[in-house]
């Protein structure tokens, strides 16, 4: 029902959440958020985590997507 | 460390002791990693040494020196005079304070400190070259590398630094009595801060930029209200010109500039700084014997986890490429650690604030207006002017304004922008509203202290919504 | 408005101008409601013309000439010179241009403005007696009342206020020239502001406060680093101390104390502040006959709607209750319109930031430790020291700290309290964290800008988690 947290080179979830997903392997990208405006909650991800815990998340441990590409 | 041609091991030997690298070497100290730090010159790098710190030092002094001099609307009549001496005096004693700290901290977390040039010998070893003759030199071989080798200020054709009449930043920050008249190549944040120190101290300043206006990067009105007040203080600008040459005449040095036409122009002045840029320092340490790779301008490029090409290699701050500030250096240098003691750290950060410490300041983070559209938001912008706020009238500041844009759908704050007083300070409250995915209601439901310029944050947004208090809602 | 003894209707009669008077007119026109507004004396109320704003003037400008002057550590010697008429005629023009901006405001917001003072006839209907003689009065009946008629200086026996030699704050504001000593009664935040500006203009200054500190109500290491600082500057305290009474000796006043024990003391100034608190204005109305109640001190008591006893009358501000700050009065201001207008809204804040304009600034926002503790959490304490702060450093600044109370088990940000440079804008990332329910791992992982003083609100929540880069973790 949510839009996915990631949109427009943004992820709308606080710091803790999103560090909290890559302690899970989740990719944080793909969590649809129940907060305001789909903001990813903590809870979110731990029930992503839960649930689909082989989907996408197992691929996102492996290589971290480099959303951003850093350099000049 | 033991010290000589006999080869020590350390689980991360840091380059650099610079913001990235001491950041790094600190945090991964703290995390139980064995940590060897090295530096050929001065704890603390460019910021602590000659950037940050000694030019917002002169910012100050300049700005209180010109300030109670120029407050008769407020009753204040002073003709304060500046001692070069000690005014350099002073800086001097706030850089060895902070670069003394950085020492401190370093070996207090446990980091061991060595002096001299490190230089890869393969993958896994640095020589490292002390400073002196017959200083001798020593291997160390690591597990992980960070490196943190920072940037340089760049060179243009014909003006070479002699730091004597042609300056870069580093000679312009040390001068020890006011020049009569400065020539500034390059109005980007370096060239227009120390332009204003000068002017402001009361040197003839006139600054020649081959663009078509100050701090360009910036969105138009941003550069415009720097620009206005820089010429009101008596700064003379020359757009789309650049530096081609200069000689010595007598005393002072004739600069030509050319425009893109090749139409020249002269202009006399005692000392020029060049300050166009800057380059990153990956010259120093042969990176290829490593297997490290550099792009086509030097910088090293790096990963999420500020990782380089070579796995256990890191590169963070200035090296690893733009935006070259001391925040995101320390940013990289604190996640490189945290990866390195296998933590779940990334560069995940949704934006980076920057300020200008300019007259008046500028600070901007996350997107801009066109930013947002290009990157698929309908943008909602709301703005608050300075001239409105209580507290900047008390402060005798009417120039500037808060802007914020925001996500027209989800109100989701995306990014702001803020010239006027403190711009660099108020910016800090926006950055934790982009990191925290905050609504514009969020911002505007969070209760500012009354007289504060912060309010100007909450009323850009209140704006944005349509329900300002203090203007007009259009 | 139709003016004269013929009764006119309005949806929400709004009676008092100051910050929470004019944010709730505003509001309540912005959201289609008619709104009158009836104010006896100047639009902006204490905050704009007596209050907030004159004092932060003169604090600007108090402190530029004494720094400037002070500045021979930075190599800056100068002396400045006052002229207090000119520093007046200053502030003047920066009320002035405040208060002309908020009737502006309500009338480009559709806000019907009436001058006069308005005295409630039945629970429904205020009568509004126009200043001046022969000026008549009308009748306004509304739907919806909102009081925010404000406090003013509370007395104290023997010292009424003649304004000449015993001063309000009011009277202190408006000294068109310097005393040459002033006694000041009371340590709280508004005589603390005015000691400080005097003293650094040049007036021999001395606090008689009955209390053992300065401040009272803010923790023992905010006060001391004030009243240190007061001290520094040559203001002299005496505490445990109350003023008893006073008699002229010729120009001068001779002020006598008296310790608990019954000990007195005497003192000589030029001019006497008394500056003992506030009392809610909730006399000028006739509250009874509109059946709203007031407490045993004068405030109206209201629910989280801002609603009084009586159901469609709410009640804003200083009047309705403690902390008396302007900006708390503006929120209350706008939730009361919301309502008004059929709005969810509610004063469903987590925490006020209170600002200090001493120097050093304070301000504090949500728990101190105690509180937290008091409560029901295990406090988490991190802290900051200014003197580690770079950019405290640039500004020649050392004093005080950033101090964060978060819960220990969930670490969220439960409060901070500031000391030092612009305490007054970092408050506001604190709170925004609070209101955001943020984690210290979320204040730690935003970036701050280098150098700002924004950067010991991100180290005092890493010292918090034990991860501080710039100062020891213990
Ligand atoms: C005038 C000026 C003003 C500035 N103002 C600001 C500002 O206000 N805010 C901001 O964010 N940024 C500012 N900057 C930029 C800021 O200084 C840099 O972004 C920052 O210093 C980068 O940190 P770093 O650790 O990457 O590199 P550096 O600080 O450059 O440190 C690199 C260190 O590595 C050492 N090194 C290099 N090679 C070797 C080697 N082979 N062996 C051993 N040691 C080596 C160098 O000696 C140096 O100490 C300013 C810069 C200048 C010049
Ligand atoms: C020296 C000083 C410094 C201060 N500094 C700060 C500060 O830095 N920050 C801060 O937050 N607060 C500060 N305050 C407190 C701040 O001024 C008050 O909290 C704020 O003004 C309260 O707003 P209000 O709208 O409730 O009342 P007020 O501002 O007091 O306004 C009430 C208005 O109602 C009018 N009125 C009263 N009765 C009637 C009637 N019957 N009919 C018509 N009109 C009527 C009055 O004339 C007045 O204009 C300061 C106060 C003082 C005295």
């Amino acid at each position: 029902e949510a839009e996915p947290s990631a949109r427009g080179g943004r992820v709308f979830a606080a710091p803790s959440a999103r560090r909290l997903a890559r302690e899970l392997d989740v990719d944080i990208t793909t969590v649809a958020g129940s907060g305001p405006g789909g903001r990813v909650s903590e809870a979110d991800v731990r029930a992503a985590a839960e649930s689909g815990g082989d989907e996408g998340a197992a691929e996102a441990a492996e290589a971290p997507k480099s959303a951003v590409k850093r350099v000049s | 460390m033991v010290v000589g041609d006999i080869s020590t091991g350390t689980d991360v030997l840091v380059v650099g002791a610079g913001p990235g690298g001491y950041t790094a070497a600190i945090r991964a100290s703290q995390l139980g990693l064995d940590t060897t730090l090295v530096e050929k010159d001065a704890y603390g790098g460019t910021c602590l040494n000659v950037g940050c710190i000694p030019s917002k030092a002169l910012i100050t002094a300049a700005d209180l020196a010109y300030t109670a001099g120029h407050a008769e609307e407020m009753g204040i009549h002073a003709d304060p005079a500046v001692d070069m001496m000690g005014l350099q005096s002073w800086k001097g004693d706030v850089v060895d304070q902070l670069t003394g700290g950085v020492e401190k901290l370093c070996k207090a977390n446990g980091v061991n400190l060595v002096e001299g040039t490190a230089e890869f010998d393969g993958p896994n070893k640095v020589r490292v070259a002390h400073g002196g003759e017959g200083q001798g030199s020593e291997s160390i071989e690591f597990e992980r590398c960070i490196v943190s080798t920072g940037s340089r200020p760049m060179q243009i054709p014909n003006f070479e630094f002699d730091e004597e009449t042609i300056l870069s930043s580093t000679g312009a920050l040390a001068l020890e009595s006011l020049p009569d008249s400065l020539l500034v190549v390059g109005a980007g944040y370096i060239g227009m801060e120390l332009s204003t120190v000068f002017a402001k101290l009361g040197t003839d300043v006139t600054v020649v930029e081959m663009l078509d206006d100050v701090l360009p990067g910036y969105e138009a009105d941003v550069a415009r209200a720097v620009r206005k007040r820089a010429e009101d203080i008596g700064i003379e600008f020359h757009f789309s010109e650049g530096a081609s040459d200069w000689e010595p005449v007598g005393d002072i040095a004739r600069v030509t500039t050319e425009t893109e036409d090749g139409e020249t122009s002269e202009y006399d002045a005692e000392k020029v700084l060049v300050a166009v840029g800057r380059s990153p320092v990956s010259d120093t340490l042969d990176l290829e014997a490593a297997g490290v790779e550099t792009d086509e301008k030097g910088f090293v490029p790096t990963d999420d986890r500020a990782r380089t090409n070579v796995e256990h290699i890191f590169a963070v701050g200035d090296v690893a490429g733009e935006p070259m500030l001391a925040h995101k250096a320390m940013k990289e240098g604190e996640v490189a650690a945290e990866v390195c003691a296998g933590e779940p750290s990334a560069l995940d950060y949704q934006a980076i604030p920057a300020a200008v410490f300019t007259d008046p300041e500028v600070a901007t983070v996350g997107m801009t207006q066109a930013e947002a559209e290009d990157a698929g938001f309908d943008p909602l912008v709301g703005k608050f002017p300075m001239r409105a706020s209580g507290r900047a009238l008390t402060l005798a500041e009417h120039e500037g304004f808060v802007r914020v844009v925001a996500d027209a759908d989800s109100e989701f704050v995306l990014g702001a922008q803020i010239v006027g007083p403190e711009a660099s300070e108020l910016v800090a409250e926006f950055t934790l509203a982009i990191e925290m995915g905050a609504q514009l209601a969020d911002v505007v439901s969070t209760i500012h202290t009354h007289p504060t310029l912060g309010e100007a944050v909450m009323e850009s947004a209140a704006n944005a919504r349509g329900e300002a208090i203090h203007t007009l809602n259009r």
